[in-house]
């Protein structure tokens, strides 16, 4: 855990110097446990491509993040991957970037921008629709369902969403019965949902969280009430997300894997660095998971970790070749 | 309310207060008093503790708003609980408990409001701590301006207190009890300042809880009683007795008890205690049965000294045994295991805690001996805490009212008073009458003296002369942290003893800045 | 210090109304009790609109869900009275939260469900940092403000080290049980909540240990005078605190059978308030047990009442920050008309 | 109040100090500059450390960098620092900087960039912000904390709303230009924090008005019977503190060209925090501006020279944690040891 910190500190950095290897400095919003897990697969890929990576996280700040990104354009790396606090921000910063003739890639939640060098985006907008239609599907059409959404105004909250609207609009047979955040945590749907229950009682036919932390609070929940019955729905694929999908709990989750993910980025931006020619702008489309295909998640995605993590950075070289980065030979996924 | 013609008629008047009446959770505490100050006059306000003249003072000066009756200065209405209202017709006031800012300088306090400012419109500092010094001169305080206030001792800071109330310019001024935690000599400096603002026609009124300063001081007394004003004449119609009778209702029999003869078993012995670092130790012991009066001027350290006998400072060096065992230093909670029982000098600060009950306060130092395993017992505790405050016969509405909430004299009585629910073997009385009426004091005195007959031993430190003359067995008289001299109950007896006492204290005259320059180096 | 709202000479509390006669001896007491009295009233208030806004409120289910939403903040609110009547502050209970949750969700993992252990190690947990504010309060003679908000970044950062940057998931269910077994129908929490609430209550209204931390927040050189060893009980207030955040922090966790290091977030603030609301003085010396109780679950029912009307999570922050306000205010002024 | 950076008589808070006569005259002087001191010295050791650690700390680019991040800070702490200097506390700065860099996204964006108004409009926003703090303590007596907890939250929802539940994002891109012009090579932030922090040191040492805040923090009934007008001067802080805190957010927001409605959370902590650090005490009267530059620095330097050492965030909140405390610490020690 804690060691990943001393084994890319790099003594206050310096470009990368010798030959090949080179230095990118990364930022990331928060230590969540998705950047976490990005962050065992992009040292993973580091070692494996002589990347020395400068790694901070701006605590959920976006001046903090701002910070961050001047000191490494001090330090003169020689890319910046910035994960962002906020979408759309940090334009000064960039510009400066570029102007000092460093490449800035951005990896899982957009910084808008003409100067990007590249980007790596999860595509939120997909998942939304995914789990949307995974319910729709569940409730056969017809239902009331409450929706728990990421922190207000985050890019994942606001793109999960307009990919649930997008298919709830053309299921005018769902209503939805409430919408509120619950800020990705876990203790904080629990209070949110109960007092749904409290509020709407046995009415409640779905639930469609943004992430599966706060689908896991609604289960707990529904639980706690003894109201059964209630169909969930997550995105993410955490253990106990993917749990839940095994035990039937969730009818479904899509996996958003940060090691794949985030490794990918920061392969886009060491390529980018090296002047190697690649596709700067790849999407990952969150794959699926059901009961159908969850073991094989499971295990990528906990059981069998230092085997995933051995073939990770090959297994990434070849999804950017092949176009599907998202792609880590789950049943049902294609490398197109 | 009061008309227009009304003022008309006593336009002269600086002051007028018209049918006060105030109360406190329905509890009357002024019952319509009225009275007028003329200008270039000095009244005297007396009054048993609880009387009301506090409150009565912080309504003319706008802290409290009554429930009936008129305040007007000058011909003018003063807007009833408004202090800035007062404060612009010229009321200044001196608190009974000290309105001082300790984070601040002398001369920051002396100054505030009025701040002296350059051209350019900042301040000026340094002519306001030149304008200090020279309004800490007449009372030969040679104090820095520049020191923090809550560093000094009370006695010192209520000068102050009087210094920036007297140099205001105002035109009415309110003392309450100005007196209470300074020496004689600061007193007599204190008449003369009186004396010539009365001169320039300011009207005063003080409260004090001592006859001799009513004697020097005022030209007319108003005496207050349970909320009523029950005397108000030109002091030369009243016989000091007239004005106790007036206070307390009754007369009283002489105010100082025989004292008992101490007995021959040492109680309290101090050896070599040094209580200020680089000044000389102090030792000396008392018997059972003894009271040890402690004199000496304000800033003469008999306060610095109780409170290294009590542990409340460490002591650098020296010891404290009580009987013949010794006493950690520094640790109060100790002293009082060593049956050794403290009444400090700054109530306030050191020795209430003003949020809570009297039964809370009154019961804190002994709270084991009214629990069993932690649990307090109530009637216990009431019961005993009952009995002693009947006793001191404090004056407050049941032992669940709030400190903060008692009299200053009354706040005194319970900080005395709960020591005596269990065994002492040696009291250290600092100023132990501060606020304390007559009537009251009289008690004090008496209670001292049986508790000594009782065998204990008793350490007074008093600013208040007759009260070490003729209460104590054997005197001590300090100086700069250090005992300067002795004087037996012979030597205390002469006529010359109080001239002795205060030359010792004042180092045969030299001033006080030597002394604490000689104790600097 | 600005306001007050107990006995005071201040001006400001003296305020106007003339006080009916013949009430004697009760006065002092009608005061606390009208302290009280006016946060019951506004709570009352509260109650009632939701009663009519919402047929769902009153009913039973909808009490346990308030009562269970409340548990893990009563017990840091009543740490955190405790703390705040020796006129100090507790900031680091949030995190104190976070890591005790962490801790032991990771041993209930790698103890495969050591359930004793587990919650010995949590509550251990809070001990511990509790015992460090404490210690750097009355020795180091640190503000309190800083030496918890120091344990509380401190704390925040173990919580994360702990699960090494990630939530802790796939915990043995019995994890669960801590915080979700049933006894007469109450839920374990709820069960410690009013257990605490009364022994608190009474610890500081019957015992010379609450009276000698009123003593200390009240005037810490005179109870010194009087012989209370201020250290100690100033070191046993913010251990007591971290203890019980160390509960709520096991609490919450076991509720939702994982570990999130963000657990408790900001949870300070919310107990402070409680505490505030209740009437105590953030000066120290002033505030009860029930006040407490009551200022906890004003809030809680406004988070709760405001969900069953739908309302937008962020305009219910501003309605809660007016309603508390307003509430106060009220208070403030019942005081004053009380007290004069 | 439990402790105490400056000299009193208390044995609490002076250690075992044997009062000496003479000592007593330069005490106070000696005490202001040990405690100063003391955490330059710190602050010293901080610097030369990470000079030490990394070749890049001490680069201008590097300093500058600190400087940027700083400023914002800056001006909140100043704001804080006054109305902590009253005995009160400012906790809705935070949310404040977000509701009124939104309300300037809001105003750039739908004015298409008309820079003018969107100043006006964000400084208005923190104005009002701060007043209604003020009155609301001033005049309705309520607990600072509790009525600028209210307006904590208030602010935050407001920013919401605003925003419609969104940041503003797509702004006019002279929108940036309030905070990264340059002059003289300094970024206008920069400037603002600099000449804010001489323009309070003098104001508040120099004027009448800064003694009477002194005053009124020190005790209020005082500084009303010598004639101050105590509410005024409450108000004047919250309103300030709200004014700085509006001009904070301006910054932020232009500095990255967007507004966010998250934006300044949590930042009163580390502004109260900076003036704690600078030796002001909670309990009013006392503090100075200098000494919150100083503890301001320290805390920015923390940030800085942990980030280029690429220590992991959770660890670098340990380490805060700790040094934080620490630093204050030695800071109370040796203010102790000056005054015995
Ligand atoms: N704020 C208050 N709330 C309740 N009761 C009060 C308050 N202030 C004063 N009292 C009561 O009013 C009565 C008169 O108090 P006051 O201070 O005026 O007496 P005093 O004449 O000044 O006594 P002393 O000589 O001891 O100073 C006392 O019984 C006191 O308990
Ligand atoms: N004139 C003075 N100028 C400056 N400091 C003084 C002065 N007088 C006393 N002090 C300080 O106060 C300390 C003693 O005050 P303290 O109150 O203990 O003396 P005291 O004899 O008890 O006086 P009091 O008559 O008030 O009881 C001295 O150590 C000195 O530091
Ligand atoms: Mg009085
Ligand atoms: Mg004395």
């Amino acid at each position: 855990g804690c060691g990943a910190g001393d084994t890319s500190a790099g003594g206050g950095g310096g470009t990368g110097g010798s030959g090949d290897r080179v230095t990118i400095g990364v930022t990331v919003y928060d230590m969540s446990s998705f950047v976490t897990q990005g962050k065992e697969g992009m040292e993973a890929y580091a070692k494996a491509n002589d990347i020395e990576m400068l790694w901070n996280s701006a605590n959920l700040d976006v001046a903090t993040q701002a910070n961050q990104v001047d000191q490494y354009i001090n330090q003169g790396v020689d890319a910046i991957l910035v994960n962002p606090v906020q979408a759309d921000s940090l334009q000064p910063q960039i510009a400066a970037a570029e102007e000092a003739g460093i490449p800035v890639i951005d990896v899982n939640s957009a910084l808008k921008s003409d100067k990007l060098a590249g980007s790596v985006q999860p595509d939120d907008v997909a998942a939304g629709e995914q789990e949307a239609r995974m319910m729709v599907e569940a409730l056969g059409g017809k239902g009331n369902v409450v929706i728990l959404e990421g922190p207000i105004g985050g890019s994942g909250q606001i793109d999960r969403g307009a990919g649930i609207d997008k298919v709830l609009k053309e299921n005018p047979d769902i209503k939805v019965l409430a919408k509120d955040t619950a800020n990705w945590k876990r203790d904080e749907a629990v209070n949110k949902m109960k007092n749904w229950i409290s509020a709407f009682g046995s009415d409640i036919d779905g639930v469609i969280a943004q992430n599966d932390d706060m689908g896991l609070g609604a289960l707990q929940a529904l639980n706690e009430a003894g109201v059964k019955g209630v169909k969930i729905v997550g995105i993410d694929g955490i253990e106990d997300g993917l749990k839940a999908v095994k035990s039937g709990d969730f009818i479904g989750t899509s996996l958003q894997h940060g090691t794949v993910e985030m490794a990918t980025g920061l392969a886009v931006a060491a390529k980018i660095a090296r002047g190697e020619t690649v596709e700067a702008t790849p999407k990952y489309i969150m794959p699926a998971i059901t009961k159908e295909n969850v073991d094989a998640a499971m295990k990528n995605v906990v059981t069998d970790r230092e085997a995933f993590l051995e073939q990770l950075p090959q297994m990434i070289d070849e999804n950017l070749k092949n176009g599907n980065i998202a792609y880590e030979g789950l049943p049902g996924q294609k490398q197109q | 309310m009061h008309t227009k013609h009304s003022t008309e008629a006593v336009s002269t008047a600086m002051l007028e207060c018209h049918g006060i009446r105030m109360s406190f959770g329905g509890i009357p505490v002024l019952k319509g008093v009225s009275l007028v100050l003329e200008p270039g006059t000095v009244t005297a306000l007396a009054g048993e503790n609880g009387a009301g003249k506090s409150t009565l003072m912080k309504i003319a000066s706008g802290q409290y708003k009554p429930d009936e009756g008129t305040v007007e200065v000058r011909g003018e209405h003063l807007h009833a609980g408004d202090i800035q209202a007062a404060h612009r017709l010229g009321v200044a006031i001196v608190p009974q408990e000290l309105a001082s800012i300790p984070e601040m300088t002398v001369y920051e306090n002396l100054f505030v409001g009025r701040e002296l400012r350059s051209p350019v419109g900042l301040l000026n500092r340094g002519a306001m701590i030149r304008q200090a010094r020279e309004y800490l001169k007449p009372f030969g305080l040679e104090i820095d301006p520049t020191v923090r206030m809550g560093s000094l001792p009370v006695g010192i800071r209520q000068i102050i207190e009087i210094v920036k109330a007297t140099s205001r310019g105002a035109k009415v001024l309110l003392l309450d009890e100005p007196t209470s935690a300074i020496a004689e000599q600061e007193v007599g400096r204190l008449y003369s300042v009186v004396r010539s603002l009365r001169d320039q026609g300011v009207a005063m009124l003080f409260t004090t809880h001592k006859m001799e300063e009513i004697r020097a001081m005022a030209d007319r007394v108003i005496v207050l009683r349970d909320g009523n004003l029950v005397e108000d004449k030109p002091l030369q119609q009243l016989s000091d007795d007239d004005i106790v009778e007036a206070m307390i209702g009754r007369e009283l029999e002489d105010m100082f008890p025989e004292i008992g003869t101490p007995q021959d078993e040492v109680a309290l012995t101090v050896e070599d205690l040094v209580i200020g670092d680089g000044t000389a130790p102090v030792s000396f012991s008392v018997r059972r049965g003894e009271i040890l009066g402690l004199a000496g001027l304000v800033g003469a350290g008999r306060t610095e000294l109780m409170e290294s006998i009590f542990g409340m400072r460490r002591a650098p060096a020296g010891s404290v045994a009580v009987g013949n065992r010794k006493v950690a230093l520094g640790n109060p909670a100790a002293a009082i295991a060593a049956k050794i029982a403290l009444v400090p000098e700054d109530r306030k600060g050191a020795g209430a805690v003003l949020s809570m009950s009297v039964l809370d306060n009154a019961s804190l130092p002994r709270i084991k001996s009214f629990t069993n395993a932690g649990w307090i017992n109530n009637r216990k505790r009431s019961g005993s805490i009952g009995d002693i405050m009947k006793s001191m016969n404090l004056k407050s509405r049941g032992l669940g009212q709030t400190m903060e909430t008692l009299s200053g004299g009354n706040q005194q009585k319970v900080v005395f008073g709960r020591w005596l629910t269990g065994p002492v073997d040696v009291l250290l009385l600092d100023e132990p009458t501060r606020g304390v009426d007559v009537g009251a004091r009289s008690e004090i005195y008496r209670i001292i003296v049986d508790l000594a007959r009782q065998g204990m031993a008793v350490v007074m430190a008093s600013s208040d002369m007759p009260e070490i003359l003729s209460l104590s067995h054997r005197a001590l008289v300090m100086r700069g942290l250090g005992v300067a001299g002795e004087l037996s109950k012979a030597e205390l007896l002469e006529p010359s003893a109080q001239d002795k006492i205060f030359r010792l204290a004042s180092g045969l005259e030299a001033s006080t800045k030597k002394d604490i320059e000689n104790n600097d180096n | 210090m600005t306001t007050n709202r107990s006995t005071t000479l201040e001006p400001a509390a003296a305020g106007a109304a003339p006080g009916e006669p013949g009430r004697r001896f009760s006065w002092q007491w009608l005061q606390g009790f009208a302290v009280r009295h006016a946060m019951v009233v506004v709570m009352l208030f509260v109650v009632a609109f939701f009663l009519y806004k919402s047929a769902r409120f009153g009913t039973v289910e909808n009490m346990t869900t308030i009562l269970i939403a409340a548990a893990p903040f009563a017990l840091i609110a009543l740490g955190q009275t405790l703390v705040i009547l020796t006129g100090g502050i507790d900031l680091s209970v949030g995190s104190i939260i976070a890591a005790s949750a962490m801790a032991g969700a990771y041993v209930a993992k790698a103890s495969a469900g050591n359930l004793l252990l587990t919650v010995v190690v949590a509550v251990a947990v809070g001990l511990a940092a509790g015992a460090v504010n404490g210690f750097v309060v009355s020795r180091m003679n640190v503000p309190p403000f800083i030496a918890t908000l120091g344990m509380l970044t401190l704390a925040s950062g173990a919580a994360y080290v702990i699960g090494g940057g990630a939530p802790i998931n796939g915990l043995p269910a019995n994890f669960g049980s801590i915080a979700n077994t049933e006894i007469l129908g109450l839920k374990i929490p709820v069960i410690l909540m009013i257990l605490c609430i009364i022994a608190f209550a009474i610890i500081m209204k019957r015992t010379s240990y609450g009276m000698r931390v009123y003593a200390v927040g009240g005037n810490r050189l005179a109870a010194e005078i009087a012989g209370v060893k201020s250290k100690r009980i100033l070191f046993s207030v913010y251990t007591i605190s971290g203890v019980l955040a160390g509960i709520s922090g096991l609490m919450l966790a076991s509720r939702v059978i994982s570990g999130a290091p963000n657990l408790g977030q900001g949870y300070e603030l919310d107990a402070i308030a409680a505490v505030v609301i209740g009437g105590a003085s953030l000066m120290g010396g002033r505030g009860t047990v029930w006040g407490t109780a009551i200022g906890l679950l004003l809030i809680q029912t406004l988070n709760n009442g405001l969900d069953l009307l739908i309302v937008p999570s962020y305009w219910q922050d501003v309605i809660k920050g007016v309603l508390i306000v307003l509430a106060v205010a009220i208070d403030v002024w019942a005081a004053h008309r009380r007290t004069s």
